[in-house]
């Protein structure tokens, strides 16, 4: 019965799986600028994180000497994992930072983005820094399910804290006033910045969090065919490609520092 | 004596339904007058009329001096003076035995508390029921209910009281008590009183005068005893027959 | 033209409305159907069945839908049933509404009145020819203003499954104003609008019956 | 599934009480502002019963969560209003809106005999309204409001979409976590079972005692 | 002739209530019995066990050879021997008047439909309502539908029709249409009737035995003429006076 089909799905080879459906069927972000945001035009995600899903997903199908399409289903940054686990998508690529923790729970690929945390604010805020903001008189933003907010607390421990279950909220709640910061990756706040023009990314990133691509534990074939198809891209130049295509025309960043 | 109750050309409606034709009718003070006929025929809505639950469209009415199909009229103060007893009695669910028949006479003639109480008190002797103050309408009997009807309406000392198939809703062993009551005040005190019911024996005994109804009119207006002895339509002699010998 | 209501955000918003009334339609398909066969066994009272169906059904209807989308949707993978977006919603929405939909019609069954059933039972028709020709006709025939209140409910609730990523109306909405800030009101405004065109010919219609049954 | 809540009972109790808060807040609040809207509905001015009747409508027929996240991005940022305010102000506003329709069709069951009774007595309308034909109303409605508070409770899990750290939230926040779905939300499941529970235990005693009184 | 209802020693509670004690009673096919007793004392109740309706918790009762009492005995199959006519009617709001007498005798009879259709027809012409075939009840008076009701019941063709009150929740004109056919049925039929009713002067005309009930006992059981004429109980006696005269 329900038992033994999910044995059966445990020890299937995930990357034999995608080579028979022919499909890889990838988590993405629906809703992170750059990234993963859904277009209205397609109703498809489009984003950084989605053409190196795709490339990845193109050349583990020149690798296996087959034909691989990607699928792509919209993640949150509070589903993405269990989505994963739940085998519901074979591979993750929605900007999530590796950290000891979740390797314990998914496999990642060697880095694919350097994302590191820094903060947001609206032009003319007083906060320039992350120090500035370790005082009980602010409040500051994260995105409900990421890291951030824990790393933030060692930052500013003084600071009040307020969780949106995403982004777009995030900013909302920064442009009302709720809070004085946003906090997360510097990438997500790039976007953010280039959509709101009333506000601005300030100081250096002071963490280092690099994102990741994932895999269910236990598929050591797909993991290792994600990371050399990763490579490639790399190494034939498609990676640099993408880098300038999304993230050549922020103000303030320097596109070329991304590249490899 | 003069006519408290007077109708002159009326007619009533409801939409299109012409459900009074042409009634003229004059009951004078302390008479009591039982009105009959088959269903349908418009005895509630004439009975309904006359304290204002219902509105007329053609034709004058007259109640107490006061004209009921005038929108001067104050309703609120013609119906402190005619009281009516329903088929299905309409004591206040939400009030116990005492505070249904105190209400009124507290919001509306602002009757001191203690005279009220005892006012209410005396009725409920009246009416047999004396232990049953305390209780909710709920836990009494439909012929106890009714005779609290009853005394809800006398204590507010009206001058018309207007009954409406007071027995029909009640088990036939209810019935007499009710019946006795209403027999009481209509021996008993000056009240004018207008009863719809199917009862013969109590019409035959108790009213001064018959009115016969049929399809919204009156078919005959007679004193009692020439009623029940020689009626003169057909109609009435057939509902007679049909009512009292099946 | 461009801004909030650019012709591919319209198109994009229209489709939400396309799977809001999509999902809508299948649930209000399963949960009646599998609702009448609940409310049919709450009014029987078969013994220990009636009492278990009963247990489950007052559990499901006392939780919060968006538990059990939730639930549905990550849980349920653990016993190894796989749903999308989609299913999952319409899986959530048909358990809980059936819930729903068994009490209107266990209470339609109950306001048709003793003196139906004994009508039938004293010319010799057996229980289920009762029920059959006799009780479920006029229970279903009440029930119909209420069934359409609970299925207005549904349509509205559908806007829950934003949280597992359904792409539907409000979801859509969210991605719009996403991309401009300035797009929020309008946003707001349209999709009320939406749902209140929607939900409000419903309850026109219930309406309509309501006078059509007194 | 014990440890679940050892590990996290703090979490879960502080979601615990922001539903019960929420849900509190919102009964008060909706319970007066659908009186107001039930009256406005039955009032003799024409003008009053379309503005009672407008709002009603408005309200019983558009999303929870549209209502809860106007409050939440568009007119917080005029009003500083956080993520709990939000939720439970849409709580108050929607379930108005069915309190309101409750109500109505309570004073809509009360005998037509019980306004005929007191009329004839020579109460006026007003009288007849306040002290027979609207406490009778409110009774009648005593189940159905049940109903609605018990949807009340259920639907304060709104405020998860507006991080107001309802119970739902933190259960969203802790099997995020603990990528243990099956057993967090089978807890949060009963704690929202024991919430329900108790108003429908408090509803069928109220319409027990009440019962008692008023046999129909 | 033998006894086609016989009660021994019977005893009937609703949970701790006792609504039945310790009745004996026989009746034979083709007799009418009428059942009177003040409201509460048990007639329905009685009526009720007969097909089934209510169960007893002691003693037997068999009619037409089959144990009510047994949960062997098939009471689909006894009640189509067993007719039951209701206060309320109880015809099937959902059918037309023609449906409502076919559905029975279709579905338990497997009646033929040119058949039961004929036969449909010619016991709407018995109750004098051949018109009324493709109405609903609702569209019907009070009296007509009772006497659809009772068409209905002889549709099935069954050898004992129980009348519970028929005529109480009707309008007085009505009454008397539905006795009449009542009175058909008893004189130009072999059924064995038992009817519950306050009607006396029907009762009177038309019973062969009386049966006086009070708090779930038998009082009285006497031929008609010798319980009018000498009722022997005190019950008996002031409850006749309640009914007859008020
Ligand atoms: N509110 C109403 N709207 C429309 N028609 C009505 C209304 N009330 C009564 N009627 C109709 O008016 C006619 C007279 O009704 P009314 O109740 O006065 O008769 P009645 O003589 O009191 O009959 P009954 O003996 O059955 O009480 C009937 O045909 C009835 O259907
Ligand atoms: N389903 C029931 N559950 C509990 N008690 C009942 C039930 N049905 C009847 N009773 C009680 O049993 C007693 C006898 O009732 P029954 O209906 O047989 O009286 P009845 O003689 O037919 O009275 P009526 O003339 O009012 O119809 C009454 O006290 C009644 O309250
Ligand atoms: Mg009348
Ligand atoms: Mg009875």
């Amino acid at each position: 019965g329900i038992n033994a089909q999910k044995q059966q799905l445990k020890g299937t080879d995930k990357l034999q799986t995608v080579k028979e459906t022919h499909t890889m069927r990838w988590g993405v972000k629906c809703d992170t600028r750059l990234f993963g945001l859904i277009d209205p035009k397609t109703g498809e995600s489009q984003g950084f994180d989605v053409d190196i899903a795709r490339a990845v997903t193109a050349q583990i199908a020149k690798d296996q000497g087959t034909t691989i399409k990607p699928e792509f289903t919209p993640v949150t940054t509070n589903s993405k994992i269990q989505l994963l686990k739940n085998n519901q998508v074979d591979a993750v690529a929605a900007s999530m930072t590796i950290t000891p923790e979740r390797a314990k729970v998914v496999d990642f690929t060697k880095s694919y983005f350097p994302a590191g945390q820094s903060i947001l604010v609206k032009k003319g805020s007083p906060v320039t820094s992350i120090r500035d903001l370790n005082n009980p008189k602010y409040t500051v933003i994260g995105i409900m399910g990421t890291t951030a907010l824990d790393t933030m607390k060692k930052f500013a421990p003084n600071a009040k804290v307020i969780a949106m279950p995403d982004n777009s909220q995030a900013l909302s709640a920064l442009e009302s006033g709720q809070g004085d910061a946003i906090t997360t990756d510097n990438a997500i706040l790039y976007g953010l910045a280039q959509q709101s023009h009333d506000t601005q990314v300030v100081g250096k990133p002071f963490t280092n969090q690099p994102y990741g691509l994932a895999v269910n534990k236990g598929q050591a074939s797909l993991r290792k065919a994600v990371d050399r198809a990763l490579q490639e891209t790399i190494d034939n130049g498609t990676y640099n490609r993408l880098i300038q295509k999304w993230f050549s025309n922020i103000p303030g960043l320097d596109w070329r520092e991304l590249t490899k | 004596m003069s006519a408290i109750i007077k109708f002159k050309d009326v007619d009533k409606y409801y939409g299109d339904f012409h459900a009074l034709h042409d009634i003229n009718l004059e009951i004078d003070a302390g008479e009591t007058v039982v009105l009959i006929g088959p269903s349908g025929s418009g005895k509630s809505t004439l009975l309904r009329t006359i304290n204002g639950l219902e509105t007329i469209q053609k034709g004058s009415l007259v109640v107490d001096g006061a004209d009921v199909s005038s929108s001067q009229t104050n309703l609120n103060q013609l119906r402190t003076d005619v009281g009516m007893v329903f088929q299905h009695f309409n004591l206040y669910n939400n009030k116990t035995i005492l505070e249904n028949i105190m209400l009124a006479p507290r919001l509306v003639l602002k009757r001191k508390p203690e005279e009220n109480e005892k006012i209410a008190q005396q009725l409920l002797k009246r009416v047999d029921l004396s232990d049953q103050a305390p209780k909710y309408p709920a836990q009494l009997s439909g012929g106890q209910q009714q005779r609290i009807a009853i005394a809800r309406s006398l204590a507010m000392d009206p001058k018309v009281l207007l009954f409406d198939e007071p027995t029909s809703a009640l088990d036939p062993e209810m019935v007499g008590s009710v019946l006795s009551v209403m027999r009481d005040i209509a021996k008993n005190s000056d009240m004018t009183m207008l009863v719809v019911t199917h009862e013969m024996e109590f019409a035959q005994a108790v009213a001064d005068r018959v009115i016969f109804m049929a399809d919204g009119r009156i078919m005959e207006d007679e004193h009692t005893d020439t009623f029940f002895a020689h009626p003169k339509s057909e109609r009435a002699r057939k509902f007679l027959s049909q009512v009292e010998h099946h | 033209m461009s801004g909030a209501f650019s012709t591919s955000n319209v198109q994009y918003l229209l489709k939400g409305l396309g799977v809001t009334v999509g999902v809508s339609i299948i649930s209000i398909i399963i949960s009646f159907i599998a609702g009448s066969v609940l409310g049919i066994i709450l009014y029987e009272k078969v013994p220990y069945f009636t009492k278990t169906v009963r247990l489950i059904v007052n559990t499901i209807r006392n939780l919060p839908l968006l538990l059990i989308i939730f639930f549905t949707y990550f849980a349920l993978p653990k016993l190894g049933v796989e749903l999308n977006a989609f299913s999952a919603t319409v899986f959530a929405m048909s358990v809980f509404e059936a819930t729903m939909v068994a009490e209107i019609i266990r209470g339609g069954l109950l306001s048709v009145g003793i003196g139906q059933t004994e009508g039938a039972l004293s010319t010799g028709m057996n229980k289920v020819q009762t029920l059959w020709y006799i009780i479920l006709p006029q229970a279903l025939k009440r029930s119909i203003p209420p069934l359409i209140s609970q299925f207005i409910s549904l349509v509205k609730d559908t806007s829950l499954a934003t949280a597992i990523v359904l792409p539907e109306l409000m979801f859509r909405s969210q991605v719009i104003y996403g991309q401009n800030p300035k797009y929020m009101v309008p946003m707001f405004i349209t999709i009320a609008a939406l749902y209140f065109v929607v939900n409000y010919s419903l309850s026109l219609l219930a309406k309509w019956f309501d006078k059509r049954l007194v | 599934m014990i440890d679940i809540f050892t590990q996290n009972w703090q979490t879960i109790l502080n979601g615990f009480w922001v539903t019960i808060l929420s849900s509190v807040i919102g009964l008060v609040g909706s319970l007066l502002l659908g009186t107001i809207f039930a009256l406005l509905e039955l009032a003799p001015s024409r003008s009053l019963r379309i503005i009672g009747t407008a709002f009603v409508e408005f309200f019983r027929n558009i999303p929870l969560l549209v209502i809860t996240m106007f409050f939440y991005v568009v007119v917080s940022s005029s009003f500083k209003i956080g993520g709990f305010w939000s939720g439970t102000i849409g709580l108050i506003l929607y379930t108005s809106a069915f309190i309101a329709e409750c109500l109505r069709g309570g004073i809509a069951s009360v005998d037509a005999g019980q306004m005929e009774g007191a009329r004839s007595n020579g109460l006026t309308y007003t009288q007849a309204m306040t002290h027979i034909v609207l406490p009778q109303g409110f009774r009648l409605a005593i189940p159905s409001l049940g109903n609605q508070f018990i949807n009340l409770v259920k639907n304060s899990s709104i405020l998860s979409f507006v991080a107001g750290f309802d119970l739902m939230y933190q259960a969203n926040v802790i099997s995020g976590a603990n990528l243990d779905p099956f057993n967090t939300y089978i807890i949060v499941g009963i704690l929202y079972l024991l919430i329900t529970a108790s108003v429908s235990w408090v509803v069928k005693r109220l319409e027990n005692r009440i019962g008692k009184e008023v046999i129909r």
